[in-house]
């Protein structure tokens, strides 16, 4: 059931040049395709501010390429669909900064992106580029046990990191205060997804991963990764009700901390299905106390046409909530600030 | 049969091996779908054909060259974990043959261990992890007893390429601690790792290069 | 194949109450919940000018609730899934603007918002509120042939409409003004949809039409009503090849022209597939010599998880790309501005 | 039987549609699922469900109030085309009876006559259209027709009842002008109107019911 075997491209192989191609003739006035195929902000940040590179596998669209821009990252160097980049490919994307404050490559918790971002770093080592640095980043509870938070894979939190450390970096002309930055918001950062729903690979044409009917797998990654298991599908309400609580034990969030909510459909779920969510998510912090600052319900990180969701929860201070609310300007992320 | 080889000579093992994973392309594919995103033969062949176009464009290059640019062009055409992993062994057999015209049969088992730390320096995986190394660590061991016992050349590298495959087959018993695999857990019991299993290929298409004089 | 029978939903009689609840409990700084379940501007226009209300079924997420805000509605009355809203609910929603000078009930046409629509104003002249009005909105071209436009369907092309005249409305005092902007909108706005698969509708558990696995539906309606014809699916490049010419000789839009460009996600299509597509039409459009101001990939109006697209163009001068570029912020709509 | 309908008459009339199309509610879905959304029986037994609740809430209503409370909630619990339509089918009901304490069978044919004309101004749709139109109309007739033969009223409503099942029966034939079904042209041959099933299923209910000394 559900996977979609019907997809609108031309050839598998053809699939990344032509969405980048796509995509930047779309938002010119956002981003520009270079020739080695980055994504790089149309108008570059402030002279003497740190630049924030990212690589990641594609098929997850909006993210990345839609999150270049002001507020948000300087260059997204796209992957193969679900395949981090090499490393020279990351290390163009480290000069395309042309940043004179340093460059902050991000990275979300995958071996592939690590391996491929610690190779890249030694290699811009080699070629003389010293104020480059990396920051390791990770929300998913599922993933590794407590106590072993460096294990755990990135998911659809990181979003609070990008929105945040975006707007950090737009202003900030310090290498080693961005990557502090952006470890406070992951710190402060748990996330759980779940699955109603496979989806096919777009280049294999193949199921990503099998999933009965009646069932839903808790604790997904953003890949199609197996979670931490399979349950019988239940209701909504009780989806929340599984999902909320070990995502405020690990942290843990306690009455009286603030929260911004992340609701983040991963392709096909509905905005009415994520609204009915969330609905349960505030009744269950109002009886713990904890309190709502903002809310975000979209697609940021997808799995193609995978029926699912992540929440994610962020503990805000003051610094945290004025850089939420900070405007961005990504071609498929806005904030009017 | 040559008992050397030359720089021209792995450009044509590097297009044999190209072939030979293209030929099972979709072979390795399925034995990556069940556990992991069913995307590893593809990208391979892809990756592997890149760097036979590469290093073919070399003309007469040294091994290492030829070796180097294979691996390069592995990690960035196929990115991913596998990618710079694969490239790993490429480069790190690159520069263990720095400098030297060709390569003889004790040239390649330190090659090829050279090869095996590389891959275990970025990818961290040990024996019995259930990746490639699972293929690659008991092809090195079988290298290197050639060395110790003076095998020609020919026989030296079916022994290679038959500790490859077995120590891929060992990998179906294996529980997986890296790779995507790894969120499985007991799940990855009883299938075969792709990646050992292209490593077997690769190194397959290298023993049946050598017999066919490359 | 594809349709989704597994939904995060509670009880089918509760999706609207529950969905609505959740919306306005995650954007309290946008909107609010009346009593009667109508979503209204958290902060009203300024005082004298016209006030701008939409009925609609629901089920079509972000569309509308997602398009109340600064720029652009200032009430939305929600109907039951794919269902316009009674009359009297569009009589509550006119007053809830508040709005002395004047009130533009927008429809987009469909036989049940019409029908209600008409009727909702008798009664509200009969309650003696006679500064109202409706404007009937359609853009697809596939509904009735070119000489018979009103005949044609409200689909996603009325994205231009809502933006354009949101951002009109923000300053305008003068009910026929605003009115005589949303039909010079329409009138040059062309919309063509396809789908690859149907939905499931979410009360009935239903399939909401039938497509076989090696058919795409071209001129679909937002319900899953048919469209003008199966065909054989077909690459993204071939689609947009057989869905572009239709749209340009309709207006016609003729070299020279400048039009904005959407490409309208209706469910569970992909960003990297909407790329792909549009790529291909910049390139048909730069043959013919009609020339892009600005595009916009995305979902507004959906219809569930089905997977499909709306291309819709709009001519536009100085007058409307001004209005197109002004800022907006709406739950699920931003321009930055 | 009762040869007059008064206010409570008329509250017991709507609860005996409500459950009849309750009781049909999947059947009307599905007829409603080839040609159109599939959601006919649930919203009009939704909306039906709350006429009757509304107008049992009223005690004791004239006709007028009972009909036109229970119009107003149809069209504004079941919304879409449908839900005016059949609104102001009572609502055009209501009209004709206002002021007056029960209705004869003259009074039925007017007032059935007078639903008829405001579901066909609101909605436009003539007989033949495939429209809960050619099961009213129909009936209509077969209700001035009894008027002229002075039928007792309960062979009456029989034949009214009658005339509406084969008014909705004969939409099989018909090419749909109008709702979803419109946009499938000749694919909407074959199928009986979901609204035009319904409307029979109610007037039906109001025959039976009548039958049965409500
Ligand atoms: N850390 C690692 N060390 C060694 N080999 C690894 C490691 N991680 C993954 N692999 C190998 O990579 C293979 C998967 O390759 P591939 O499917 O191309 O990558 P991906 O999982 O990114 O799709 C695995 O079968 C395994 O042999
Ligand atoms: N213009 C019209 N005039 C009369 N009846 C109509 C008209 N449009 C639709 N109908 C009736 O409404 C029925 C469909 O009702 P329903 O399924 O409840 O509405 P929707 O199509 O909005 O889902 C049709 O079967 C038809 O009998
Ligand atoms: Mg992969
Ligand atoms: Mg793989
Ligand atoms: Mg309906
Ligand atoms: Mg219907």
């Amino acid at each position: 059931m559900s996977p979609r075997a019907k997809k609108l491209i031309n050839r598998p192989d053809m699939i990344l040049p032509e969405m980048l191609e796509g995509f930047a003739a779309a938002y010119p006035d956002i981003v520009r395709l270079t020739d080695e195929g980055l994504i790089v902000r149309r108008t570059p940040k402030a002279e003497g501010k740190v630049g924030l590179v990212i690589g990641n596998g594609s098929g997850h669209e909006p993210a990345m390429i839609g999150w270049v821009g002001r507020g948000l990252f300087d260059v997204n160097v796209p992957g193969e669909i679900f395949t981090a980049p090499g490393p020279n490919r990351i290390v163009q994307g480290i000069k395309a900064t042309q940043s004179s404050a340093g460059v902050l490559v991000c990275v979300s918790h995958h071996a592939g992106d690590l391996i491929n971002a610690e190779a890249a770093l030694e290699l811009a080592r080699a070629e003389g580029i010293c104020n480059a640095d990396m920051v390791v980043l990770y929300d998913d509870i599922s993933s590794a046990p407590k106590g072993r938070e460096p294990e755990r894979r990135g998911t659809a939190g990181l979003f609070f990191v990008w929105k945040m450390l975006g707007a950090f970096a737009e202003t900030s002309g310090n290498l080693g205060a961005c990557k502090a930055l952006a470890e406070k918001v992951r710190d402060n950062t748990r996330s759980l997804s779940m699955a109603l729903t496979s989806c096919i690979h777009p280049i294999t044409g193949q199921l990503m991963f099998e999933l009965p009917e009646d069932e839903m797998e808790i604790g997904m990654g953003v890949h199609g990764e197996a979670g931490a298991g399979r349950a019988r599908l239940v209701s909504a309400d009780d989806t929340i009700q599984r999902m909320l609580p070990p995502i405020l034990a690990d942290l843990p969030f306690r009455a009286g901390d603030e929260v911004i909510v992340l609701l983040n459909n991963s392709g096909s779920l509905t905005f009415m299905e994520l609204s009915i969510l969330y609905r349960r998510a505030t009744q269950l912090l109002a009886e713990t106390g904890i309190k709502i600052y903002r809310s975000w319900l979209g697609a940021y990180a997808t799995t193609q046409e995978m029926a699912g969701f992540g929440l994610s929860l962020c503990r805000v201070d003051e610094q945290l909530k004025a850089l939420y609310d900070a405007p961005a300007n990504g071609a498929w992320f806005k904030s009017v600030g | 049969m040559t008992d050397t080889i030359d720089g021209r000579q792995w450009v044509a093992l590097i297009r044999a091996m190209a072939e030979a994973v293209v030929a099972r392309r979709d072979y390795l594919s399925a034995l990556d779908s069940t556990v992991g995103d069913g995307d590893h033969g593809v990208s391979l062949a892809k990756a592997l054909g890149e760097a036979a176009r590469q290093t073919t464009a070399l003309g007469d290059p040294s091994p290492e060259s030829a070796l180097h640019t294979a691996g390069s062009a592995i990690q960035n055409t196929m990115g991913g974990a596998s990618g710079i992993l694969f490239g790993a062994f490429f480069m790190g057999m690159a520069r263990a043959i720095a400098g030297r015209p060709s390569a003889t049969l004790s040239d390649l088992a330190a090659m090829s261990a050279a090869g095996l730390s590389e891959v275990q320096r970025r990818g961290k995986a040990s024996r019995g992890d259930k990746t490639m190394v699972d293929a690659l660590a008991p092809a090195v061991v079988a290298a290197q007893t050639a060395v110790v016992e003076s095998q020609p050349l020919a026989e030296a590298v079916e022994n290679i390429a038959e500790a490859a495959r077995l120590g891929a087959e060992s990998t179906k018993a294996m529980v997986a601690k890296f790779g995507r695999a790894k969120f499985l857990g007991e799940r990855s019991l009883g299938y075969q790792d792709a990646g050992a299993t292209s490593m077997s290929i690769m190194l397959s298409a290298l023993a049946e290069g050598l017999k066919g004089e490359v």
